[in-house]
């Protein structure tokens, strides 16, 4: 089953074909069959998952075609499959054929609803190009695939302005981020000869080197999945489609930088500063992201900012070393965050009647619990798994990233992590108390029209949330030495095992701990921690509730007393502002600037010499009238003679150029011969 | 055997096969005559020799000690040499026919090939003629042969490629050989029938003689030649004919192979098998009318063009399925 | 022997493109160019290359060579024997020229090329070159060649559109 | 055996006489015909060390070459007979409308 591993990304690529270049004629059947499509290549995953689970195992390279090769350096379309890549292509495959699924109900009878399928095509292609290419060239094409992708559906709606320009956004902070993997491509490159993951992970780097690589890498991985400071494209890229939203900017895309990071774990592993740079990068974006969820109004926004949040997580798992907990928690919120958003899409489906800027706003929902009970409950299941309430999946993967960082001697990352999972239980739950619960706030016209989503939309909810419930427990427990651990030991690297920041303190807990390996989670201090962790997850859930269902004056309340901190959170820190201010405004100052340069000098210099022409010329027509004329006849001369010489270049005339390039051939042979 | 000897046997094997084929070319002429005259009705030459037996000889006299005109206007190298590279061509072909198991001049791995190759120059002198004499008709005539000659050479050659998957080789003797038990004629009869459409086109014949339609342009490319030059581009055209089924008896009827009870030699069986394609041949000039330019493009490229490649598409699956 | 007739052809192809460069009636260069290219095919069979010299003249010769005849015919270029011929820069151009032309004498008098191979068939046998490259080019470049394949596809529907004239209704 | 040289330098004087061709003529036509000639010393070079190596890979870009030059023949002589069709000209230093 393994050699026919082409196939997985063949399915979609046909879809994309025969929806792109067919759409007129597919129109009410691009849907089902993109959704066919991304079902097949789900089926041979699950065939090549089967073997990889329950067979063998082991790392197979499937070679498609030898794609270049030029002197030294070649590159092949070949497909790696190891523990790593299926888990990412059970993931890819198994949600996005849900979004597929649901997509069908949720676009149906929109005009452009063959172009959407075939987007969304072209997205698991590439995504699949980028998860299972074997090298840094295969994988640099799925993950610039993916960016074009995401560009065009967060522009899907390209009529309106705002989703156009967040197109825009998120395609050039992204770039930022290409800029940075490039670089950190040519130096693998340079220093290893390859760019394929057997022979790179093979070479030993000084650690300088694997540091720098693994610098250049993460700024990708930033771009890519939305750290700070090259978040902000994410939030806005929720002008998109819903199931976009839950596709491409929650479960799939942006785990591509934690994928490319874990999957260069042996690189990151001999530059260590690079992984507390990682680590502190996305504890930091945790909080940073948390916080200023705490008071979005816009439903998909919370959801938004809860994504680079929990990414942040995902980094910061990665940082400190527990590589597999990383991937485990990629694995879940991959679940619970496509089940949210795909309930945030019934949700704002159920509101399209509301006017336009209330379908989104939750100050204008409330009191959906009774009409739309399925959303509510899958939704719920979805809340309480990502707030960290045992045994939902949630807990598991959340639970090991934060006893990693603790165990690894991360204080400070840790301390972030908690403060950050108590906001996110809490924002969840302000969010489920003022959707579904208290009051109907809901435009009165709108009122009536309010209804559960049809099955196609109901169904994917359903299965995600039987997956947010046992996909963290099944191959999770018990924390880190679950299943997960055993099967993807192959795959990733061993943490560095005298981590930089670990000096004196780690070496006390791990005595403290009882236990031997670091990490292992086991012994009281282990206990303790999670006794903490439930006990943050049900703090913040106890706080909304009192905050939100009992007294619901607080928030009031709460905003009144700390205005400039309230102002500071809703508009996110003003980064926006900030990058507006520090980044675009001074190039925008440097053009206006060098167009005043070019206005005031260069044309007064122009103005300047021709008015002391003038002058001059009137001085000396007063003085002799052969002189004059012999002085400008002479300028013109000189021009002439100089524009010859430049015509001559640039003649417009094929032959001259041709001309040209014999000599430039002359000049390199030239320089071959006698250098 | 030396080299001297082994080039004097080859120039002895040409020097016969130039002399039989001239001879056989000028008397194809007067077969010409007499089988249209018979189909009309009519007698045909009778005055010179029994039953104007002599008549191609006569002409040729007559040819040979003719004036030879050339144009004032015409660009007179060209004008000389294209009558050369019209014929040339048409000879050097015969060198890689296999009359017999045993006679041929060479015998070469790529003879279908150069076959291909050689005689896609033969279109050089037609358009060296038809430029060079400096005249409307001419020209017309020039540019018409360019095209079509181009165009059906394509389905020529790809016609011939169903016989070569059969026998696997491009090799004359071994593609005769291939053919021991079943002609490739009923393994192959759509390819035969686009290879004899398209040399019918190749030799200029009727219905396909357009470049020296009399009707509207004179003569075509050769209005403007007269005596020994003339002569060279009838001798050629006939020369072709002969070519044209010589390959067509090699690739789909068996060859030199004859039937076993019948003591014939293997050459005989070779002309007998020409004879009837060649009968064929002026048969098709007293029947048939002529066709018209987009006619005869459209025949080409909109259904032979895609029956060849059916061919080759399901000789090939064919081949690979049951063979 | 071989090195004999390889002097012949060389000299036939030399002449013949110095011949085609040279003449100011394009048919006649684009005649001598045919000259060339069947010397060519000559120089190719020497050097072991059966099938490219049947592509040569079938191809080449038979075909292209046909088809810029029949577009010179198309164009009426009989006024254009009447122009000045030489572009202005010519002078400086053949200068170039000759100076390349001295210095690839001086690159290719470094030498130093390893022994010459011997095809592991004969000229003429029947498993031998038409097999051999078909064998090459169906396996290990038929990547190229699917790409060839599509070039000229695209050429010849780029020509199509270039020379069609427009029919305005 | 010939040396590999010779087909080295014939390859040279073919490509040298054929960029003299382009530069030197004005016609567009004899600037086809001389790239033609460029892209058959090339193939010169290829079936020259073809035969060094006995490899057959210089024959089979020498096939590529000639399929190259096909398409170039034929966009190429499509522009030429357009622009003919339009200017009446097809000297190539009167196409100078870049040049201003």
């Amino acid at each position: 089953m393994i050699r026919y591993a082409w196939l997985i990304p063949l399915f979609p690529l046909a879809g994309v074909l025969i929806n792109g270049l067919l759409g007129s004629k597919t129109r009410g059947a691009a849907g089902h069959l993109a959704t066919l499509m991304a079902g097949l290549s789900f089926l041979v995953v699950l065939g090549i998952s089967r073997e990889m689970i329950l067979g063998p195992g082991g790392s197979h390279t499937v070679a498609v075609w030898n794609w270049i090769t030029a002197g030294k350096f070649s590159a092949s379309l070949s497909f790696l499959i190891d523990p790593l890549s299926t888990i990412m292509l059970l993931v890819v495959t198994g949600v996005g054929f849900v979004i597929h699924l649901y997509s069908i109900g949720y676009m149906h009878g929109d005009p452009g609803y063959p172009r959407f399928f075939t987007y969304l095509n072209l997205f698991m292609v590439s995504m699949l190009l980028l998860v299972m290419g074997d090298n840094y060239l295969v994988m640099f094409v799925g993950w610039e695939g993916v960016g074009l992708c995401s560009y065009l559906l967060i522009g899907f709606w390209y009529e309106k302005k705002s989703a156009s320009d967040a197109g825009k956004k998120a395609f050039i902070v992204n770039r930022i981020g290409d800029a940075g993997f490039l670089l950190g491509m040519f130096l693998i490159w340079s220093l290893t000869g390859s760019l394929a993951y057997g022979e790179v992970f093979k070479a030993e780097l000084a650690a300088p080197a694997a540091t720098a690589i693994g610098l250049l890498l993460f700024i990708g991985a930033m771009g890519k999945s939305a750290q700070i400071p090259l978040y902000v494209w994410l939030p806005d890229a929720m002008e998109g489609p819903t199931p976009v939203s839950a596709l491409i900017h929650a479960a799939t895309m942006v785990t591509a930088g934690v994928y490319m990071v874990a999957r260069t774990s042996p690189i990151y592993v001999q530059g260590p500063a690079a992984l507390e740079v990682v680590a502190l990068v996305g504890a930091l974006t945790a909080i940073f992201a948390a916080s200023i969820g705490l008071v979005q109004n816009d439903i998909k926004r919370v959801l938004a900012y809860s994504t680079v949040s929990q990414l942040g997580f995902m980094f910061m798992a990665l940082g400190v070393g527990a590589f597999a907990s990383g991937i485990f928690h990629l694995m879940t919120h991959a679940f619970f965050k496509g089940l949210l958003f795909l309930g945030s899409g019934s949700v704002i489906h159920a509101l399209h009647h509301a006017p336009a800027d209330q379908q989104q706003d939750m100050r204008y929902m409330g009191g959906l619990r009774s009409k739309m009970p399925v959303t509510y409950g899958t939704f719920l299941i979805g809340a309480i798994a990502i707030a960290g309430v045992p045994p939902f999946a949630g807990f598991w993967s959340k639970d090991e990233i934060l006893a990693g960082a603790f165990f690894s001697g991360h204080y400070l990352v840790w301390g972030l992590g908690t403060a950050a999972a108590f906001m996110t239980a809490f924002y969840m739950f302000r969010l489920i108390f003022m959707t579904f619960h208290g009051e109907m706030r809901v435009d009165h016209h709108a009122r009536e029209h309010i209804h559960e989503s049809p099955a196609t939309m109901t169904v994917p909810l359903v299965i995600l949330a039987v997956l947010s419930v046992v996909g963290g427990i099944l191959p999770g427990f018990p924390p880190d030495a679950g299943w997960i651990h055993k099967f993807l030991a192959p795959s990733l690297a061993k943490a560095p095992a005298a981590h930089a920041a670990a000096g004196e303190g780690y070496r006390i807990v791990k005595a403290a701990a009882g236990a031997g390996e670091p990490g292992g989670g086991h012994g009281t201090v282990g206990i303790v921690l999670i006794a903490l962790a439930i006990a943050v997850a049900l703090g913040g859930i106890a706080l909304a509730w009192r905050m939100y269902m009992r007294d619901t004056a607080a928030p009031g309340r709460l905003a009144a007393r700390f205005p400039g901190l309230y102002r500071v959170l809703l508009n996110k820190y003003y980064v926006d502002e900030f990058y507006q201010a520090c980044i675009v405004e001074p190039i925008y100052r440097l053009m206006r600037s060098l167009f005043n340069f070019d206005q005031r000098v260069v044309d007064g210099a122009v103005n300047g010499s021709s008015f002391l022409t003038v002058w001059t010329s009137r001085l000396s027509g007063l003085f002799d009238l052969r002189t004059v004329d012999g002085a400008v006849n002479g300028t013109a001369s000189v021009l002439a003679f100089f524009a010859q010489l430049l015509k001559f270049i640039q003649s417009g005339m094929v032959q001259n150029y041709l001309f040209m390039m014999l000599l430039g051939v002359f000049l390199m042979v030239s320089a071959y011969l006698f250098r | 055997m030396g080299i001297v000897a082994e080039a004097l046997i080859a120039l002895v094997k040409i020097a016969v096969v130039l002399g039989v084929v001239s001879l056989v070319v000028a008397y194809l002429t007067y077969l010409e005559r007499k089988i249209i005259a018979h189909i009309q009705m009519r007698l045909g030459p009778m005055r010179v020799g029994w039953h104007g037996l002599l008549q191609p000889i006569a002409d040729g006299l007559k040819l040979f000690l003719k004036e030879d005109i050339i144009p004032d206007k015409a660009d007179k190298i060209v004008f000389v040499i294209a009558p050369v590279m019209v014929l040339v061509p048409a000879f050097v072909v015969y060198s890689v026919l296999p009359f017999s198991q045993n006679f041929y001049i060479t015998q070469i791995n790529v003879g279908l090939f150069f076959i291909l190759a050689v005689s896609s120059l033969g279109v050089f002198g037609i358009v060296m003629a038809g430029w060079a004499s400096n005249s409307k008709y001419s020209l017309l005539g020039a540019l018409r042969s360019a095209a079509q000659m181009l165009s059906y050479e394509i389905f020529l050659g790809f016609s011939l490629i169903g016989p070569l998957m059969l026998a696997g080789s491009l090799n004359l003797q071994r593609i005769v050989e291939a053919q021991g038990d079943v002609w490739f004629v009923f393994y192959q009869p759509l390819a035969f029938v686009v290879f004899f459409i398209a040399s019918l086109a190749e030799t200029n014949r009727v219905p396909f003689d357009l470049p020296e339609a009399e009707t509207e342009l004179v003569a075509g490319f050769h209005t403007e030649y007269s005596g020994m030059k003339f002569a060279f581009f009838f001798l050629a055209e006939y020369a072709n004919i002969m070519v044209t089924t010589a390959v067509a008896v090699a690739l789909f009827f068996g060859g030199w192979q004859g039937i076993d009870w019948i003591p014939l030699p293997g050459f005989v069986w070779y002309l007998l098998k020409m004879g009837v394609l060649i009968f064929v041949f002026i048969w098709l000039r007293a029947t048939l009318p002529r066709y018209r330019y987009d006619q005869l493009m459209r025949l080409g490229w909109k259904f032979m063009f895609p029956l060849v490649m059916a061919n080759i598409f399901l000789t090939g699956l064919v081949k690979y399925l049951f063979l | 022997m071989e090195l004999l007739f390889f002097y012949i052809f060389a000299a036939g192809i030399v002449g013949a493109s110095l011949l085609m460069v040279t003449r100011a009636n394009v048919i006649h260069a684009a005649l001598s160019l045919v000259l060339a290219f069947l010397f060519m095919a000559g120089l190719f069979v020497l050097a072991g290359a059966e099938f490219l010299a049947g592509v040569q003249i079938l191809v080449y010769a038979g075909g292209i060579m046909v088809l810029y005849l029949f577009s010179i015919m198309l164009m009426n270029v009989g006024v254009s024997i009447r122009l000045r011929q030489w572009h202005r820069q010519s002078v400086l151009a053949l200068a170039a020229a000759l100076l390349l032309a001295a210095e690839i004498w001086m690159v290719l008098g470094r030498g130093g090329y390893p022994e010459a191979r011997r095809w592991p068939w004969k000229l003429g046998e029947t498993p031998g070159n038409v097999e051999a490259l078909g064998q090459v080019l169906y396996t290990k470049f038929l990547f190229p060649f699917e790409v060839a394949s599509m070039l000229l596809l695209a050429a010849m529907i780029g020509a199509i559109v270039l020379a069609k004239r427009r029919i305005t209704r | 055996m010939i040396p590999l040289t010779h087909f080295l330098a014939l390859g040279a004087i073919l490509f040298l006489i054929g960029a003299a061709g382009v530069l030197m003529r004005r016609n567009a036509i004899m600037i086809l015909l001389s790239i033609e000639l460029m892209l058959n010393s090339v193939n010169v070079t290829f079936v020259g060390f073809a035969r060094q190596w006995a490899d057959l890979t210089g024959q089979v870009f020498a096939i590529f070459i000639i399929a190259v030059a096909a398409c170039e023949a034929a966009v190429g002589l499509a522009i030429l007979i357009s622009l003919n069709r339009d200017r009446q000209m097809v000297n190539v230093d009167e196409i100078n409308l870049l040049k201003w």
